[in-house]
Order: C-alpha cells, then sequence, then structure tokens
C-alpha cells in the first residue's frame, strides 16, 4: 500500500513535468499559429466571409505574446485560425446554396 | 437521353443564373404578397412600422417634428454654400441636383463603377478641389439627407443597363443579400424575409422591399442622422461578421442590388428610426 | 452660442400650437466615450423660457433625462397673425440659443 | 482685481433683470430637486403640499417604448388654474426629467421626449389652484436610454 502510493506520486509528478515540458509555448509556436490562422484568415477575406472575432482574438494573442503568457497567446491564436477555418466552411456551403433562397 | 439532359442543363440555367433583375423584383414582391396577404407592399417603405401598431404610434410623433429636420437644414446650408473655386454641388447633378435621389445608385459606363448618391457627392468635391467628408455621419449625410428630401414622393428608378458589368455588379450584391455570414451565420434574407415583421429579442425586423427607399436614417440609437452604409456595417456587426468599409465596392454592389429591388416605391428620405 | 432652434408654429382657432426642437447634445454625464473609456462630462440644456410677443408664456426646466435633441411642444391662448414666438435655451455650461418665429 | 469687479457688476445686471420679470416667473431652477436620486426626495424638495391622485389629467406614453433613449410624453388636463406641470421617471438615476411653469395665457397641454434607462412608472404631477394632482403610468423599455 505503502509502495504503492509513492508510485503513485511518482508518476503524478512526472507526468507534470512531461506536461509543463509539452505545454510550455514559446515565441516561435505563437508565430507558427499566426502565420497559419493568417492565412485561413485571408483565405476567409478573399471569400468575403470573414468573421467580426478573428482580429478581436488576434489582438488579444499580440497582447498575451507581448506579456510573456505564449501559452494563452497560442490557444488564442489557434482559436482565430478556427474562426477562420469556419467562415471559409460557410463560404464554400453558401456559394452552392444561396441562390436557393432567392424568390423565383 | 442526352438532348433532354441538355435541355435540362439549360432550363436549370436560364432560371436560375438568367433570371433578369426585373424577373427577381417581380418574385420578391410576389414573395411578400403571399408573407402578408393583407398588407399593402407600399407600406414597406416605412420598414417595422409596416407591421407594428404600438411602434407605429411613437414613430408618427417622432415625425411630427423630426430630428433629421436638423439634418435636412445642416444639408441645405451645405449644399448651397460655394466652393472656393465658385463653382457648388448643383453644377455637379442633373437638375441641380433637386429631386434625382431616386436615380441613385447608378452605374457609371466609363468607369465602370456603382455611383451611389454620397459618392456622388464626394466625387463633386474632389472634382472641385474639396477635400472628401466622412462617409457615414455628419455633413455628407446631412447633404445626402437634404437630396433625399427633394426627392421625397418620387419612385425609386435605378436602371440596371445593358452592360455585363453592371449586371455583374447587380449579382455580386445579390449574393452578398442571400449569403449567411459571420459567427452567428444569418444572411441579410434571414432577418428581413424570412423573419420580416417578425421579433428578434426586442427588435421587430423591417422588409427587404423598400429598405432603400427612405436613407439617411436619424436612428435614435446612433443619435444622428447616418447613411445607408452605416446600417450596413452595423448589420454585418450584429451577426459577427467583419464589417466592410462604408462605400467599399461589395456595399455600393449590395446598395446597387437592394435599391433595384425597391424600383417603382415611393422615396421617403430621410427617415427617423428606432 | 448653441445651435439655433427650429420652431414650427401654428395659429388654430384662438389657440397657438408650437413644436421646438433644439439640437444639443443633453450629455448626462453616464454615457462612457467608447474611444477613450472616459465619462462624457454632464452637458445639457436646464431651462427653456418660451416668449410670445416679449411676455413669457411658459418656463422648462430640465434635467438630464431629457433626450438628445430635445423636442418640445406647447399651446397658449391670445396669439394672432404676425405676433412674434420666441424661444431661448441655457444650458449647464452657461451656454445659450434663441429661435424666434412669427405666426403666420 | 478687475476680473472681480467684472463679475459683481455682472451679477448685480443679472440681479436687476430678474427683478423686472413678474412675481409668477421668479421661481429659479429646483436645482436640488433635479439632482436627487429619488423620486421621494424630488416629492419633498418640490411640492409643498398633499398630492392627489386625478382622473383630471391625461398623461400619454407609450406602453411599450421603442427605444428608452427617446420616449415621447405628453400630459394635458382638464384641470383649471394651472401653474406647473412636472413628469418624473421613477427608476432613472435621477427621476425629475422636467418642469413646466406655465403661465395663465397657456394652454395645460405640452409634450416633450425622455429618456428612460429601464422599465418604470412615469408619473406627472400638476399644480393647480395651489393644489397638486397626479397620474401615472408604467412603461416597459427594452432598450435602455442612460449612457447611450
Amino acid at each position: 500500500m505503502k509502495l504503492n502510493l509513492s508510485v503513485l506520486v511518482f508518476a503524478l509528478l512526472a507526468a507534470l513535468m512531461l506536461n509543463t515540458t509539452v505545454m510550455a509555448a514559446d515565441d516561435a509556436e505563437y508565430k507558427a499559429a499566426l502565420v497559419k490562422a493568417r492565412e485561413t484568415l485571408s483565405d476567409a477575406e478573399g471569400k468575403v466571409q470573414l468573421w467580426s472575432t478573428s482580429e478581436i482574438l488576434l489582438n488579444d494573442a499580440e497582447e498575451a505574446a507581448t506579456a510573456g503568457d505564449f501559452e494563452l497567446a497560442v490557444k488564442l491564436a489557434t482559436e482565430a485560425g478556427i474562426h477562420g477555418e469556419l467562415a471559409v466552411a460557410t463560404a464554400e456551403r453558401e456559394k452552392k446554396t444561396w441562390q436557393k433562397h432567392v424568390p423565383k | 437521353m442526352k438532348r433532354f439532359l441538355i435541355a435540362c442543363f439549360l432550363f436549370v440555367v436560364m432560371t436560375n443564373v438568367y433570371a433578369t433583375p426585373e424577373q427577381d423584383r417581380l418574385a420578391l414582391r410576389e414573395f411578400f404578397t403571399q408573407r402578408f396577404p393583407d398588407l399593402d407592399l407600399n407600406e414597406m417603405i416605412n420598414g417595422l412600422y409596416a407591421f407594428d401598431e404600438g411602434a407605429r404610434e411613437q414613430w408618427l410623433e417622432m415625425e411630427d417634428f423630426p430630428p433629421y429636420e436638423i439634418a435636412i437644414e445642416e444639408g441645405e446650408e451645405a449644399f448651397d454654400t460655394p466652393f472656393a473655386n465658385g463653382k457648388a454641388y448643383a453644377d455637379c447633378f442633373e437638375n441641380g441636383g433637386i429631386g434625382i435621389k431616386q436615380n441613385y445608385p447608378r452605374f457609371d459606363v466609363d468607369s465602370g463603377e456603382i455611383i451611389t448618391l454620397e459618392w456622388a457627392i464626394n466625387q463633386c468635391r474632389t472634382d472641385n478641389g474639396e477635400e472628401p467628408l466622412p462617409w457615414r455621419t455628419g455633413e455628407l449625410a446631412a447633404i445626402s439627407a437634404y437630396m433625399a428630401y427633394t426627392s421625397r414622393g418620387n419612385r425609386m428608378s435605378v436602371v440596371i443597363p445593358d452592360d455585363p458589368r453592371a449586371l455583374e455588379a447587380y449579382e455580386s450584391g445579390k449574393e452578398y443579400y442571400y449569403t449567411r455570414r459571420g459567427q452567428l451565420e444569418f444572411a441579410c434574407e434571414n432577418c428581413h424575409m424570412q423573419s420580416a415583421g417578425n421579433l428578434l429579442r426586442a427588435d421587430r425586423l423591417s422588409g427587404m422591399l423598400g429598405q432603400a427607399t427612405h436613407w439617411p436614417v436619424y436612428r435614435s440609437k446612433w443619435g444622428e442622422t447616418g447613411t445607408l452604409h452605416k446600417r450596413f456595417m452595423e448589420c454585418n456587426s450584429q451577426v459577427r461578421a467583419k464589417p466592410y468599409e462604408a462605400q467599399s465596392q461589395i456595399y455600393r454592389e449590395l446598395e446597387f442590388f437592394l435599391s433595384y429591388m425597391s424600383n417603382d416605391m415611393e422615396m421617403n428620405g430621410p427617415a427617423s428610426r428606432r | 452660442m448653441g445651435k439655433p432652434i427650429k420652431i414650427k408654429a401654428k395659429i388654430k382657432g384662438d389657440v397657438a400650437e408650437v413644436k421646438a426642437l433644439m439640437p444639443h447634445p443633453m450629455e448626462s454625464g453616464a454615457r462612457v466615450n467608447a474611444d477613450t473609456g472616459e465619462k462624457v462630462p454632464k452637458h445639457y440644456i436646464q431651462e427653456v423660457v418660451c416668449k410670445h410677443n416679449g411676455t413669457v408664456v411658459n418656463t422648462a426646466f430640465w434635467g438630464t433625462g431629457v433626450s438628445k435633441d430635445p423636442y418640445m411642444a406647447f399651446k397658449f391662448k391670445g396669439a394672432k397673425s404676425g405676433d412674434k414666438l420666441e424661444i431661448s435655451w441655457r444650458d449647464n455650461t452657461g451656454d445659450t440659443s434663441v429661435g424666434e418665429t412669427t405666426f403666420k | 482685481m478687475r476680473l472681480q469687479r467684472r463679475t459683481l457688476i455682472r451679477s448685480l445686471l443679472t440681479a436687476a433683470a430678474v427683478l423686472a420679470v413678474p412675481r409668477w416667473l421668479f421661481a429659479a431652477r429646483p436645482d436640488a430637486a433635479f439632482d436627487a436620486d429619488n423620486s421621494e426626495s424630488v416629492v419633498k424638495d418640490l411640492f409643498d403640499g398633499p398630492i392627489v391622485e386625478s382622473d383630471q389629467i391625461t398623461l400619454k406614453v407609450p406602453d411599450i417604448a421603442e427605444n428608452g433613449a427617446v420616449v415621447p410624453v405628453s400630459v394635458k388636463t382638464a384641470l383649471t388654474d394651472v401653474e406647473s406641470i412636472s413628469v418624473l421617471v421613477e427608476n432613472n438615476p435621477t427621476p425629475l426629467v422636467a418642469l413646466f411653469e406655465l403661465s395663465p395665457q397657456s394652454v395645460p397641454d405640452i409634450s416633450v421626449r425622455m429618456k428612460m434607462g429601464e422599465s418604470s412608472v412615469v408619473r406627472t404631477v400638476v399644480k393647480a389652484g395651489g393644489k397638486y394632482y397626479s397620474t401615472s403610468k408604467e412603461v416597459k423599455v427594452t432598450i435602455g436610454g442612460c449612457g447611450g
């Protein structure tokens, strides 16, 4: 029982350490997320479908990065990218369907 | 079989893509006749007040001395004030700029641009060596309000000339109107056709017919008189789509389409709205 | 000097009907400027005086609860064609404006 | 020093101008009542007598306000010798909206547009023949008019 507990504690500690190594985002990771987000967003913009939310997220991401919180910055930039992807999906679906709503 | 398929294809193409603007307009009127069998469609120039008796009463009380009269007066004064070079707005427009709003937006064959009234006012300024005015409120909206006022009672008569670029602009505006967008995925159509006359939370939604006849508008929410493109931006923001700039190409195309849909309806700008 | 007051006045039977519109921001002091995040200082009309041929027919005292670009309407007896009507206001900053019309 | 003297002269002139006005117009703006943050204080500051409900007053306000920033209100009354009409929005940060002082020449029928921050009772108090009469109505507000 006693042995079991120390194994558990050890495992927990190890997991925690591993976790921090994996999660600790840095500037490079943020920049990469940013580039990716910008790409999808410009795709969305080209399809006349940008959301008003994306820019706010990117601004918040920039703010977090400046403050050194890269983990949050990556999260926000990724979120902005997802908004872009969803907008592109809307654009592609609507391109095929909008005509159906025009009264004939 | 092959011939039948081609015929089918042609039929689909002709009915879908090549519906003429005039067919669109008549179909739209038919749509609203079906939706509101008891409503005189001409009432739709009054937006939500065509549907809501309580709101209509308050609106009529506002019309007793509407706050847009401030803009009309300021606009008239600005309109009559000559530029530094001695010319004036009246020199830039047909009929001296009086009673012409129903012809806007118009397609300019030379430049291929959609010319809205506001666009033309600023073009008049820059042609005469003056700085352009900000698009959404203030002096430009006031001048537009004055010009709209002199056009009251005329019928909207937007012309789409026989030019592929003009038709393309119209189609582009039409696609914008019917395309869902923004985080909330609403098309203009969702609110102003499907849900016209219904309540969206506390807002009674106006219908698409007549949406272009009464601008600029003194909106109580704004506390000032603003242009149609200011409202476009607001609509886009409300569905969490990134708004375009006032007088951007896409908004001018949208206004072109929207105005054509209101063709033959009475001009009643400027107006007051909640 | 504030913006001029707009007045519509007409005589119906023996009663004069007056309507006035006064361009004024009517800032309550509670509104926050979206750009600066600061409160917009109070700026509102406190007193409106209406005179018929130089004699005061009524005085309106206002708080911050009157709408932007205020509107008021009132009636009085004893006016005839050719009579003068004058309306003036004073706001909390000491600014004033005046409008005048003649009964038809 | 000079500035002070000028200020003094100006106040004297103002005083002289005020004295030239007939007695019934003399009342200055009741600033305290306008600044009061609850209708009880307004009533205490403004009305030095009992207020009775009256069906002789017509208060016209919408049941549901289109926009709290602009709510049309009209008050008229069949009462005679009307000296003043006041309008209060009980739930506004400062309830007293307007106080109209009427000369004998006036017809007691006034309109104004007002702001309402939220749904509230709108009350009007009419002073006629030295007595106070009142009526009220509930107004629902869906878009508040405060801060906007």
